[in-house]
């Protein structure tokens, strides 16, 4: 009667979890190499947003299976003593519920903690190379450098951010077994706001549903809607045609503005606002160069109280330029910077790790590696491909990863 | 004029009492009537009533029992992640007492824990959601992890009406036998907008030098009035350099502020769009760069003489830049 | 004369002794006649008499027990609110001695306490406020947070007026001997503004010459004089730039001045309005603007000798642009 | 054409085979005698054999098994001193392999470490000083603190001479059959100057292009810097704001390239007498200029890119200026 | 030519010996005489014999036995205050040796404590003030806090007097055998001006080079020639840029300099009433206000060579201005 909806509509078979086919194919067939005794790799990393169901899924594959789940989390310490008493006994010990066999559920693997589970990640290395049941280890963003070891003897899975269909279609579902009469107006909003978090949805569906018989939008206006649900092509329009700096500063009052986000934003669509004017484009960027010095100047300090600054030059200061163009409609994109992210970070990835080859072999750093020697590689690369092999393979740098640098 | 804490004496002890928060009143009080209270997250600006629904909500939930059933956290107790695996996890695993079937557990200032403690809290709401339910209480909803995020029903508490507040400020008043005059209550207001917490503080020490009028409710707050600072600025603005360089050293000596304290204020104050400095909107914003600029100055242990004079003289140039005065 | 420090020895005893703070003095006698005393805070600038009244207070509060009764601590002394906690601890666990119910215990230098000490020092006054009551003291009130602020009744400390400080040093100056000149008490007065502690020392440290006149004050604070800061700013105004640049650097060398003292020493001359100085007002706002970047730059550790030439340059530049000389 | 890089290949083994430095070789060589290392020091420009005089010295002093005594770090890529004070700490407690009793610590790239960094990298000297010995290696002496200084024998290298850089440059092109023209080796020396691992670099890449004539040796330089700098510069230049920062970005995430080898590399794009870019000597000038505040906001700044497109916008303005494109 | 360092071996061993610091010699001597030494605080610029005199003092005070009654402490060498106050615990604990009922604690570097420490070792002195007295040695008083200057005795140290330094140049040149020219001299007294140990310690070094001339000095102190800086600067003043970058260039390799001694360099050859370099006073102080900027950024991290290139860039847009060349 008091569980939370989101237990009590918790999927118990894979059957029941909605969308995410590749994911679940990809875990059955893993599994069900286990039983057949010769799985390509001991552990599977399932990454992906929160409330895209990894633990669910995870529970619902050892239901079917009919696996017993050992499970380590967030909330239990983790260092590597820790771990050696929990986790590894038992990956090497028989059931003792009679059921058919084990899993181990390493949830969380993004919140250990730097500082009190030392050790954790070789020891986890170290459980998963000696484990004779299947290990999976959960996490919200498995790009982490300090993940890459874990990256590399695990088959990644990804959990994808649900659909706002499918969204709806689960809470329609709830609102039937929970007897709520529902606009399905209601339902696209919280589908929505949830961006594509199930968990979060079914919270603030049960947050305004619960006792009552009807659900209406303005009930919705209690909620805040999570971090940075906020139209920022919007937002991003506020700021660059404003006439007054109250205009452009009033996205700073907006609840939960990722200012982070904004300014990665304004930094985006700017040059399309101000072409018409070098000018104006030179004072605003000016004003964002200033507010970026305040960043910094924070992240080395640590001084908060000179936040309000920077957020003024990077909305205000940007919006108050002298020569600033007329209003025109332009069309705005999302932050090319943050859609490459994760490119990038494999990009970096496989650089540094090129660079390190280098640097060891050559006695330099990285930051010289990269500049006064690669250049050279490269052109004998690009000019006698056949030398530069040579030259790669004496490196011991493998060619499809130099090749993928540019 | 009894000696308490008046924020504390005149705490709502239920949510009905509460100032002007009904909508998330009555959804509270659903809650409590289906004994079903999911995991709660109240967000908003400091002196909301995020505190006082999440303790109304405990009484209302447990009654008489309610001591026996909450757990209360705030930012001076520990709360690191050894707390968080430790003692909250212990907590939130044992059985409740009385009717209710499962705990509360109440996490103020959440956005202050280490983002470590908040990854130790995820499973644990999730796995003992049977037996524990938390509230946690925040400034702002982006400290809070995503995961925790989606874990929890949050809760927006708007900055309180400016009626609302003075009407509540009028009750207290009365009832502790404090005369307070209308532009008292204005000023009052003014330095606490829609922080009732800090309303009810300025209030109580502003009665202590006797009747609360805006002279006494600037001075206990330590701040200067608008009219003061506007004063100086244009001094500074039409290049009265030495003059305002006087009415800063007498602004700063008679409210015993610190440099960073008079700069903050003079920025927000040129910041203001009701205040009645007349000069272009370019000036301002310049006038923000040059207050960071001196601020930081100051942060890394400039002299605060030096750069006191220094910020009015570039406040003195622009005015000479932009034909001010 | 004698060889303590004056300071000390010339420290008011009582509350009536002390020099111009009358009301902050009456409204402490009521609390020593009512035997009440609320925690509290004295803030205000160095050497207004802050420790002196929370002595002053402990002693006619206590009587001749005021040792037995009094916990005197350092904020900056005592490494972390870890040692305050015990000591406190260990202190309030005892009874007062005496017909007053609780110990007092003063806090100096609160506002250099970090703000989690201060969180936890909240909690320290709260558990013990039966057995004690505390005395904070701070320069500035804006450093202290709020839920302290909102439990002590505030003291503002204001800074002598220079009558005051004068009739004082000329009091002690007979006590012990010494000759001092109209001069001399001007310079002190001058080097030492509403400081009274910095006047006394000041006094007896050129008293330790002979006659107090204002060559042997500004020898003793090792401040250049204001006629040889003139004739250097002069010489730069006037575009003798090289000589300028002797003229300090000898000013530096024979008074063994830090850069950033002597940028301090032309701002203050820069910015006295009754200095000799005679430059359009334009151009010294401007040259506030230079001192101000100038001893920024100092601050984060660029090179002194570089800075100073740069600071005489700028200066130099504002002479042609204003044709000085 | 061997496989190995040559600059690895002809790097000496032995200290008597190093290029013209025969001061700090003899006096390296009595060290090895006598088997009484101190710390040392080498200091010099890129490329002038401060680290093949550390790996040498380490290989006369320990014979066969030098990798065992010998720990190589790089303080530009180890996280901080902390990581350095773990590794050394692991690494010296130890003892060391055969008749030697202390092992060797090289530490490249040390005048990149913070000053506090240095602080505490002293300390490490002095802890281990029984089991360990440090060789610095850095640019600048000056930029090491002085107290590890005068714990260090000092070893200044200097730029190799014209004539032992082409004598070697021949000895390479010989041993690996490649033939070079009298110009080609002018060129490689007009490029790098008193750097002979810029010049063997050359030399090698030039020779993947067959003969290594001045032509040659001129393309390799062209295309160690990125293309799309020249690019990035032109379309900056006529006003092509966005292409130009699509350029950027390629630079910034394809290439690696932070934003001061960005800058560094525009310099000297701009610099070269023989760069393609048409455009009149006082735009460059101004161009020089303004990288230098670009560069200085972004050490303050935190995000390169933001800084870098301010400076692209600068320099769309100073093409209208002049008229461009 | 002897082994030891020369700083040392010649450095005077009672206080009659000290090079012209006469007035103070005499103030110490009488407390010697009357065996009544209180606090010390010596200051002055580095190389006037602080040092010597606390040591000189030392001797005289315990004849024979004075190393076991003198404990040095270098502030800077000694991690944090916790340091200095064990070691004097243990050191003052013990009784004096001899007839003197007192211990002499040196404190070198003090003004180099961060205030914080300063409060604590002020602290110490009180609680051992019977059985220990302090010489603290600092540059500057001013970084001294004002209650450790108030207990101290202050000496102030002037830079020795050209004759002074040259005559002991001289001495010691004589007994050591080493031939020094006039221009050695005088080159002697330009880079180490009033600073005695660095002249000593410059002379030494030269002297390792065979006889003492200019060329000598300049050599081993790492500086390049004034003419080859005054090159340079006409080369960017004439708009020859990128011939003068490559002229910097040279500079920073071939003497292995870095970008703020190059700064340090220009700014004094700019400085120098004797310069050969023919420029207008106006540009001249121009370019001391760019160096000072440059300066700046430099030591604020910003890369070395970029800001040299835009210092040379500015030069260029200046010379343009005054027409030069």
């Amino acid at each position: 009667m008091s569980i939370p909806w989101v237990e009590k509509y918790r999927p118990k078979t894979l059957k029941d979890l909605i969308d995410q086919e590749e994911a679940k194919k990809k875990l059955i067939s893993w599994l069900e190499s286990w039983s057949r005794g010769k799985p390509t790799k001991k552990a599977v990393l399932l990454y992906g947003p929160p409330g895209s169901g990894k633990t669910a899924i995870v529970h619902a594959a050892a239901n079917d299976f009919d696996l017993e789940v050992i499970e380590v989390n967030a909330s239990d310490f983790r260092t590597a003593t820790a771990l050696e008493r929990t986790i590894a006994r038992t990956i090497r010990e028989r059931s003792l519920f009679g059921k058919r066999g084990r899993l181990a559920l390493l949830d969380e693997v993004d919140g250990l903690s730097l500082h009190q589970d030392v050790g954790a990640i070789d020891a986890i290395i170290r459980i998963v190379e000696n484990s004779r049941i299947p290990i999976i280890m959960t996490a919200n963003n498995p790009w982490d450098p300090r993940f890459r070891d874990l990256r590399n003897i695990s088959l990644l899975i990804e959990m994808k951010k649900l659909n706002q269909r499918d969204v709806i279609t689960v809470l329609k579902r709830i609102c039937l077994k929970e007897r709520i009469k529902v606009d399905t107006n209601v339902l696209r909003i919280i589908a929505r706001r949830s961006r594509g978090d199930l968990r979060a949805a079914i919270n603030d569906l049960q947050a305004i549903g619960e006792g009552r018989r009807s659900i209406r939008v303005e009930d919705l206006d209690v909620l805040i809607p999570r971090a940075a649900q906020i139209n920022m092509f919007e937002i991003v329009r506020t700021v660059l045609t404003a006439k007054t700096p109250e205009q452009a500063k009033s996205v700073l009052a907006l609840p939960s503005l990722d200012y982070q986000m904004l300014f990665h934003w304004i930094n985006e669509n700017l040059p399309y606002q101000y072409s018409e004017s070098i000018e104006a484009l030179a004072a605003a960027y000016d004003a964002l160069s200033k507010a970026d010095m305040y960043f910094g100047r924070i992240n080395r300090t640590q001084n908060w109280s000179l936040l309000p600054y920077a957020l003024e030059l990077m909305t205000a200061g940007v919006a108050v330029v002298p020569g600033k163009p007329r209003f025109r409609f332009v069309k705005y994109s999302f932050p090319q910077k943050l859609k490459m992210l994760s490119r990038m970070r494999e990009l970096r990835m496989v650089r540094d790790s090129i660079l390190s080859i280098i640097a060891r072999k050559c006695h330099v750093s990285r930051a010289v590696a990269n500049t006064e020697i690669l250049p050279y590689i490269k052109i004998i690369y690009k000019e006698n491909p056949e030398y530069g092999r040579k030259i790669l393979k004496w490196l011991g740098i493998d060619e499809k990863r130099f090749k993928s640098l540019s | 004029m009894s000696e308490a804490l008046w924020v504390e004496k005149y705490r709502p002890k239920v949510l009905e009492e509460m100032v002007n928060q009904e909508e998330i009143v009555s959804r509270l009080k659903q809650f409590v009537k289906a004994k079903a209270v999911p995991h709660l997250l109240f967000a908003g600006p400091p002196g909301t009533g995020k505190t006082t629904a999440a303790l109304a909500l405990a009484r209302e939930l447990y009654g008489e029992r309610w001591r026996e059933n909450v757990l209360e956290l705030n930012a001076s107790d520990e709360r690191g992640i050894q707390t968080i695996r430790l003692r909250v996890k212990d907590y939130a695993r044992t059985m409740a007492l009385g009717d209710v079937p499962y705990k509360l557990i109440i996490l103020d200032e959440a956005d202050n824990m280490t983002s470590d403690a908040q990854q130790a809290l995820r499973r644990i709401m999730e796995l003992y959601s049977r037996t524990a339910r938390f509230c946690l209480i925040a400034n702002y909803v982006s400290k809070i992890i995503e995961p925790i995020q989606s874990r929890c029903a949050i809760f927006r508490f708007q900055p309180l009406e400016k009626d609302d507040i003075i009407e509540r400020l009028k009750f207290i008043a009365e009832k502790e036998g404090v005369s307070v005059t209308e532009d008292g209550l204005e000023a009052i207001w003014e330095v606490s907008r829609g922080d009732l917490r800090k309303a009810i503080n300025t209030l109580q020490a502003a009665s202590a030098l006797g009747t609360v009028d805006s002279r006494a409710v600037y001075r206990v707050v330590g701040r200067v009035t608008p009219e003061e600072i506007r004063e100086m600025l244009l001094l500074a603005l039409r290049g009265e350099f030495i003059k305002a360089r006087e009415c800063l050293r007498d602004l700063l000596i008679s409210y015993g502020l610190s440099g960073v304290d008079i700069i903050r204020m003079i920025h927000s104050e040129i910041m203001n769009p009701r205040t009645k400095l007349e000069i272009p909107d370019e000036a301002r914003v310049e006038l923000a760069d040059i207050a960071g600029e001196i601020n930081f100055r100051m942060v890394e242990g400039a002299d605060e003489e030096i750069q006191l004079s220094a910020f009015l003289a570039k406040i003195a140039l622009l005015g000479r830049k932009y034909r001010i005065g």
